[in-house]
């Protein structure tokens, strides 16, 4: 069981841009081990494994599998050796059905040449119901959730029969339950012999699941690990520097004189075929963050864009600070106070081809201290710019950097660091630290709780069940388009319990839920 | 046909005696029009012993043609020759800042009297008075048409003549007429002839460049109909293609060619009038009728004669041959036009 | 810090590698068809710099395409594939045509009257693709090539009918006013001032992109239309300004190359000039001194070309040839890559620290 | 009046449209399969008029009309390859390299009718060979439809089985699906394991061939010889088709035979006294509402289903 299946040795990585990603990296991955590799953001994991995987060719250094050098020109021939990846940004194609977009590249086939869709339909069923994924395989890609977007890229994988499967943080947006399931299947196929790569912020997880791990930062190796001879705080510091605290009760300040920021009334979303969204009435007040729970898909994105201003519903109404926005544009929303830290980044949160700067004023671009009547004021962007990357410490060369070219988690702080810096009446956060490493998603909580304590109201959605309960003062919690249930406090509900409401088992009355909607 | 002839240089000519140096501006050549005919009098020309020829092709922008004449008129030429309306403001421009250089003009249309300056031009309706009689008599049906590459004054000059013509040789003569809307799209001017003569044309004259081959295609596919070419003897470029050399009946010749080796020659002989201009119709030779094999054919001796005795006439100046390019508007063409449809 | 450096240094290089590349094939393509290849080579490359009138010939062919390059630039910039400068060229072009012979006589007003309402009127056109562009998502592209050709058959038909001049024999207008010509510029040449007209234009173009709002919302909304939406730019403002503008900017080009180079409208086809602009926008990367930088260098090679071909016997197509093989080689990407990777493989050894 | 009526409803009249549809079709397609694969090919025009000259060039040469096209189709398919070896190669914008084939091809069809005949107009007076024109069997006695469908030239016919065969291969084969994948996003393409570079010159070798069969039915059935810029912009009405289809195949075809139908209709109302110039937009304003009544109609059903 020792031997050693494929072999990254002393990668070197240099990016057009003149970035150095990996450096000499070296890390041996043996058949059956289910091995994590951890770091900070932007420490080049993900750049690692796309080498690895022949999307990105290396500079320097040498891969060896199952005992042989090989150069890979494209993933295709890493795919044909039995080495599949899930990528941290999706690679799906929102017009394709889950079923195509599983056996994309390997698709079933009759007489030859043409694709047998009913074949493909049943697999993608197959293969859904062994690993316990709820999904529908004749449902297209772009009306999915994140999570279930997340879980086609999984199946997507699994289906190519690889010996070796990398997954670049492939939890940070799943439920517990299913991450939970991920990690049986992750160990059924470790039984069979095959090894697992798994990259994730969240050490918990890592230290549960792994057999060994690696620890990369700033583009190095530094060292590799048995699980059960590193504990979570070790490896805290490794990648940290620090210690962390992680209970946020004693820093949140009691506000007096709160009142309603957000009140949504009666909301609903009807599509021709079903109801999106059901009768959703609730208020978030200054001083307090309200945590929305809940399994993808069940309504919470659509509740999201129709508070944004990304998507139009049929009936019912929001106020913002008393004023009715529910049917103004998104520049004035935005102007009356609302920000809003979008669930996929790439998709609506940045521009990837222009620079930081560009990108971290996007959402208040006409405020007078950054644009007058016609010009922009450069110099003020500058600074706030350069302010902000050295806050939120995204890991940059200069504000002039192309934002794409940043590691996930760098490009999800300059998200934050932007609505942060519009000083908001009502924060929206949809999965504020998905893929951000520890330190910088404690960061990021601490500056919520900032934003909350000076009486702002933060309106928080999030697959990470922690991150809702530890942060949030009170809580909703959806499921199939209505709200099942409010509570005052996050410690009045159990894991447990959460998790039945949260499946649609437990509902509460009417006048419970009724509660969310406090005048 | 005939491989490019362009010979800088003459290298067999005897020793001590002077080279002539000649140039011809043309915006391109392959218009399949009259820029390739004269182009094809050019050539004759440079294959004169003695003399060293250059065509200079300027580009269809013509905010551009005036730095050619400049140019040319620098580049120490014995003789430069160009024209048609829309270079010659330029021609005559250069023309009056280099009094000592000689020019031909092989087109004029609104001419300066410059003493350096010898114009010529050609009396295109009474080509199209030519290509008129030939429909005219030809016709069975009494349909003919007429297919144009744009509704231009240039084009319906022809198409004036061309009415004029057909009505002398047959009173109760139709005409109808098409434009293409280019001179390049010759699948297009196949289906418009199509269409004529599926309506019951039988004969039709196009003044359409390279447009126009389509109306050879179209006839060459029908039973019964004929074409009739311009500016030159069109069925020599379809060497190649018998099936179509046997329906153009005729071809009505602008001759260019001819003119400028006329006055070529008379440059030699010292005898060319710079500072005139000069008319040239069907009695000059400046305009013509091809007779070839398939009109020797078609033609009975009768019609051949009438024909003939419409040329006479022609050139007895009985006719009164409307001259659409010099209208200032619309409304003769159009009454024209209603004439005969 | 040295990565900048290393950036221009790297741009300036491959460029210079790619002309040179392109002149050797033109080289050897010239070996095929003349017989005085040295010769002919030299006066493509060096010509248009030998006599101040050649210079100025460069110049003159740049102003009509580099001001159709810069009016498609801004579509481009903005994300939107629209084609449609042709089509204002011509229209434009029958505008000023009538307007300019009913001008006031007066030589400093008439021509910037004339230029100003042949601008409005081709930003007024454009606003058609950009108003069903912004509110009905309507396909850019289609209406754009269907609009060149229905706007040449309209504005043909308008000359011919309404402004014709009946003492030529084809259809062309009147001669333009006297007072309303372009002023010369440089002395012993044709090269008027619509030169200074382009550079001053693609400095506002500049000005515009990259130091205001309404250039920032432009950036943005041709990168990501999503970001752009999320970000609370509205998309309708942004697409009829930028249709506007661009319309206006081929307006002005067309009035500026006809009141400066011809003295009558003589257009009876689409001038080519709006493709060419595409191409500059392209080969210039949608920034404005890149396009006006490219318009430069295609004028210099036709023109280059054109000197080549009246006095050599090499035929004036091979203009096409060699700015075919420059446009192919300057816009790879890729070309240079692996020595440039070594490059910055030492260089980062030698620097050895974070990045 | 009467006349016109005559020319238009009757079954020539079909026979026509299917005339002067076949290359717009083939520039359709070309356009089709290109930027399905995510490799916009604007150079259409262009390669359909190398394509047109080469027919000819290759069947005189060869004595024989088939391996004249065959000439044809081996010159389109260099067209297309250097395109796509320029896009994929050396990432030169696609758009940019479309622009400057067109501008190539225009000039060196000159060039070369010119060195080869010693006129820049046309290959008339070379004896080039034309594709016979079939007749089918039975199906040309049946009384209308025989009429409209039989007698074309086998390209023609060609380009008809060729829109099924596309249709198939887009819609049915792995290597469409491939190709709809590779166009839709080349990163989820690649992580799959598709070769994109490889389906995309592919797609392009496909956009070559069809649209060098355009350029051949130009001057090797349509007429019977090449003249010089013959294509007239057939190319770009190919590419705003396709733009036009945003992917969908159907659509494509339908907004060409739009343009075809209309282009037919002008050609019998030319014979008219109506201004030529204004004539000659119809198709192309046929077009230009189709595309915004379809817009229109996109945009309603998008309204009622969000909200
Ligand atoms: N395409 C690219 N071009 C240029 N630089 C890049 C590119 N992709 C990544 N980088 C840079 O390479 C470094 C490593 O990035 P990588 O994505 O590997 O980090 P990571 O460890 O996966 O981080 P995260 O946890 O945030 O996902 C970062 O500094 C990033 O800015
Ligand atoms: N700021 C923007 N920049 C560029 N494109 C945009 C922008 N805003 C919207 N769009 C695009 O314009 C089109 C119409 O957008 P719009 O927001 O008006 O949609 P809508 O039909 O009104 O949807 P909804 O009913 O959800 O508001 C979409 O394709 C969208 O992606
Ligand atoms: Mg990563
Ligand atoms: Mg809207």
């Amino acid at each position: 069981m020792d031997d050693i299946i494929l072999s990254l040795q002393e990668i070197t990585k240099v990016y057009d841009n003149g970035v150095f990603a990996n450096r000499k990296v070296s890390i041996d991955f043996k058949k059956g081990e289910i091995h994590s590799v951890v770091g900070e953001n932007g420490a080049g994991k993900s750049t690692i494994m796309k080498i690895a995987f022949g999307m990105e060719k290396q500079s320097e250094g040498q891969i060896v599998y199952k005992g042989k050098p090989v150069q890979f020109e494209n993933s295709m021939e890493a795919i044909k050796l039995g080495i599949g990846m899930v990528h941290q940004h999706f690679m799906l194609i929102p017009s394709f059905t889950v079923a195509q977009s599983i056996v994309l590249g390997n698709e079933p086939v009759k007489n030859k040449f043409f694709v047998d869709y009913n074949q493909a339909t049943k697999k993608a069923t197959e293969l859904a119901k062994k690993y316990n994924f709820e999904i529908d395989v004749k449902a297209k890609i772009e009306t999915l959730s994140v999570g279930a977007k997340q879980k086609v890229e999984i199946l997507k994988t699994l289906y190519q029969d690889a010996e070796v499967i990398i997954l670049d943080e492939p939890t940070a947006v799943l439920t517990p339950q299913e991450t939970d399931a991920l990690f049986i299947e992750l160990k059924k196929f470790r039984e069979l012999g095959h090894t697992v790569i798994f990259i994730s912020h969240k050490l918990n997880e890592v230290k549960q699941i792994s057999d060994r791990i690696t620890i990369m930062k700033n583009g190095e190796s530094c060292g590799t690990y048995n699980a059960c001879d590193i504990s979570i705080e070790k490896m805290t510091e490794l990648i940290v520097g620090r210690e962390l605290s992680t209970s946020f009760e004693d820093i949140k300040k009691k506000l007096d004189n709160t009142k309603a920021v957000l009140a949504v009334e009666n909301l609903e979303i009807k599509t021709t075929k079903k109801h999106t969204l059901n009768n959703i009435n609730f208020t978030v007040k200054s001083g307090e963050i309200l945590g929305i729970a809940g399994v993808q898909g069940n309504g919470q994105s659509e509740l999201i864009q129709a508070i944004a201003g990304m998507r139009s519903f049929t009936s019912g109404s929001i106020h913002l600070n008393d004023v009715d926005i529910s049917t103004i544009p998104i520049k004035q929303r935005r102007q009356k106070g609302l920000a809003y830290i979008p669930e996929d980044r790439m998709q609506d949160g940045i521009a990837a081809n222009a620079s930081i700067s560009d990108n971290i004023i996007s959402t208040y671009y006409d405020s007078p201290e950054i644009s007058g009547k016609v010009f922009m004021k450069n110099k003020s962007i500058r600074t706030i710019a350069d302010n902000l990357i050295s806050k939120f410490s995204v890991k940059t060369t200069s504000a002039k950097t192309k934002i794409g070219s940043l590691s996930g988690g760098n490009i999800q702080k300059v998200v934050v660091a932007r609505e942060y810096q519009t000083d908001p009446q009502l924060l929206i956060a949809e999965q504020p630290t998905r893929g951000i490493d520890i330190g910088s998603a404690n960061f990021i909580h601490n500056q919520l709780i900032d934003l909350r304590n000076e009486g702002r109201a933060i309106l928080l959605v999030s697959a990470d069940l922690t991150e809702v309960m530890d942060l949030s003062d009170k809580l909703i919690v959806m499921y199939d388009g209505e709200i099942v249930a409010y509570f005052e406090s996050t410690n009045d509900v159990t894991d447990k319990d959460l998790g039945l409401y949260m499946l649609g088992v437990k509902k509460q009355s009417e006048e419970e839920i009724r509660r969310a909607y406090r005048v | 046909s005939s491989k490019p002839a362009e010979k800088p240089s003459n290298t067999d000519q005897p020793e001590g005696e002077k080279t002539i140096k000649v140039a011809l501006l043309l915006p391109y050549i392959g218009d399949q029009s009259y820029f390739d005919i004269v182009y094809a009098g050019f050539q004759e020309i440079s294959a004169m012993p003695n003399v060293e020829a250059k065509l200079i092709e300027m580009g269809k922008d013509n905010s551009k043609w005036e730095n050619y004449y400049l140019e040319a008129a620098e580049g120490g030429y014995d003789l430069i020759m160009g024209g048609n309306w829309e270079a010659e403001p330029s021609l005559y421009k250069i023309a009056k800042e280099f009094p000592e250089q000689k020019f031909i003009n092989f087109d004029y249309s609104a001419p300066e009297d410059l003493p350096n300056v010898y114009a010529m031009t050609y009396k295109c309706e009474e080509l199209g008075f030519l290509a008129g009689a030939v429909a005219g008599t030809a016709t069975t049906t009494n349909k003919i048409g007429a297919i144009g590459g744009m509704d231009s004054p240039s084009i319906n000059d022809f198409f004036g003549g061309y009415i004029t013509g057909a009505q002398a040789a047959n009173p109760d003569v139709k005409v109808s007429f098409g434009y293409v809307g280019n001179f390049q799209d010759a699948p297009k001017a196949k289906e418009q002839a199509d269409n004529m003569y599926k309506s019951g044309a039988d004969v039709i004259f196009h003044a359409a460049g390279g447009a126009g081959n389509g109306l050879f295609e179209s006839a060459s596919g029908l039973e019964g109909v004929w074409a009739i070419g311009v500016d030159s003897d069109q069925s020599l470029t379809f060497s190649e293609k018998p099936e179509i050399v046997k329906v153009i009946l005729s071809s009505a010749t602008k001759n260019c060619d001819k003119a400028l080796v006329r006055a070529f020659n008379m440059y030699l002989d010292g005898t060319l009038p710079f500072g005139e201009k000069e008319l040239l119709g069907y009695k000059e030779g400046g305009v013509g009728i091809v007779k070839n094999d398939a009109y020797n054919n078609f033609f009975s001796d009768e019609q051949k004669a009438a024909i003939e005795q419409l040329e006479q006439d022609l050139i007895d100046g009985k006719f009164d041959i409307p001259q659409i390019r010099l209208e200032t508007d619309n409304t003769k063409w159009e009454a024209l036009k209603a004439s005969v449809q | 810090m040295f990565k900048k450096n290393s950036d221009v240094m790297f741009e300036i290089v491959k460029t210079l590698v790619a002309i040179a590349i392109s002149l050797v094939i033109s080289f050897l393509i010239l070996v095929l068809v003349s017989k005085t290849p040295v010769d002919a080579f030299f006066k493509l490359l060096t010509a248009p710099v030998t006599k101040i009138r050649y210079f100025g010939n460069v110049l003159e062919t740049m102003v009509p395409i580099g001001f159709a390059g810069l009016a498609t630039s801004l579509l481009f910039r903005t994300g939107l594939f629209n084609l449609g400068t042709e089509g204002i060229y011509y229209i434009c072009g029958v505008v000023t045509a009538t307007v300019a012979s009913q001008m006031f006589g007066n030589a400093f007003l008439d021509p910037i009257l004339t230029i100003l309402i042949s601008s409005v009127f081709g930003g007024l056109v454009a606003l058609i693709p950009g108003y069903f562009k912004a509110k009905y998502n309507t396909n850019e592209l289609v209406v754009s090539l269907m609009m060149n050709s229905i706007l040449f058959g309209l504005g043909l038909f308008f000359v011919k009918t309404f402004i014709r001049a009946s003492d030529v024999p084809s259809v062309a207008s009147n001669k333009f006013m006297e007072t309303t010509r372009l002023p010369i510029f440089i002395p012993g040449t044709r090269t008027h001032i619509g030169v200074i007209v382009l550079l001053v234009v693609t400095v506002l173009m500049f000005i515009l992109l990259f130091k205001t709002k309404l250039g920032y919302s432009i950036r943005m909304t041709g990168l990501n239309k999503n970001f752009a939406k999320y970000s609370g730019m509205s998309a309708f403002a942004l697409f009829l300004s930028v249709h506007f503008i661009s319309g206006f900017i081929g307006g002005m080009g067309s009035s500026i190359e006809l009141l400066g180079m011809y003295e009558r409208f003589t257009w009876v086809a689409l001038p080519g000039l709006g493709f060419t602009g595409a191409l500059i926008a392209t080969l210039g990367k949608n920034n404005p001194f890149g396009v006006l930088l490219a318009s430069f260098g295609i004028a210099y090679i036709r023109v280059g070309a054109e000197i080549m071909s009246r006095t050599t016997d090499v035929p004036v197509e091979m203009a096409a040839f060699v700015e075919a093989i420059l446009v192919f080689l300057i816009m790879s990407q890729y070309f240079l890559k692996k020595w440039r990777d070594r490059s910055l493989l030492k260089e980062g050894d030698k620097a050895n620290g974070t990045v | 009046m009467e006349q016109y009526k005559d020319l238009i409803f009757s079954a020539s009249f079909f026979f026509v449209i299917i005339r002067v549809c076949v290359p717009l079709m083939f520039a359709s397609m070309s356009a089709y399969t290109a930027n399905l694969s995510g490799l916009p090919n604007i150079a259409v025009e262009g390669i359909m008029l190398i394509a047109a000259i080469m027919g000819v060039l290759g069947s005189v040469w060869t004595h024989s009309a088939w391996l004249g096209l065959l000439v044809a189709i081996a010159s389109g398919i260099l067209m297309a390859l250097i395109l796509a070896f320029s896009a994929i190669k050396l990432k030169t914008t696609p758009i940019m390299g479309g622009i400057a084939l067109n501008v190539f091809a225009s000039s060196f069809t000159v060039f070369l009718l010119f060195v080869i005949t010693g006129s820049k107009g046309t290959t008339a007076s070379l004896p080039s060979k034309v594709l016979p024109t079939i007749h089918i069997p039975i199906i040309k006695d049946i009384p209308i439809l025989g009429e409209i469908i039989s007698g074309h030239n086998v390209l023609a016919y060609i380009c008809m089985i060729t829109a099924v065969l596309v249709y198939i291969l887009v819609y049915k084969t792995k290597f469409g699906l491939h190709m709809r994948a590779s166009g839709l996003d080349e990163n989820a393409a690649r992580s799959v394991g598709i070769n994109v570079n490889r389906v995309r010159f592919t797609s392009l070798i496909l956009s070559g061939i069809l649209a060098a069969m355009g350029g051949a039915y130009l001057s090797m059935g349509y007429l019977s010889f090449f003249t010089a810029n013959m294509t007239a912009s057939r190319g770009w009405i190919g590419i705003a088709a396709e733009a036009m289809g945003r992917g969908n195949f159907i659509t494509v075809l339908l907004t060409t035979l739009v343009f075809g139908v209309f282009d037919a209709i002008t050609n019998v109302l030319s014979l008219t006294n109506l201004p030529s110039e204004l004539l000659q937009t119809i198709p192309y304003l046929a077009v230009f509402f189709a595309i915004i009544a379809y817009s229109i109609k996109e945009y309603n059903k998008k309204k009622r289903n969000n909200a």
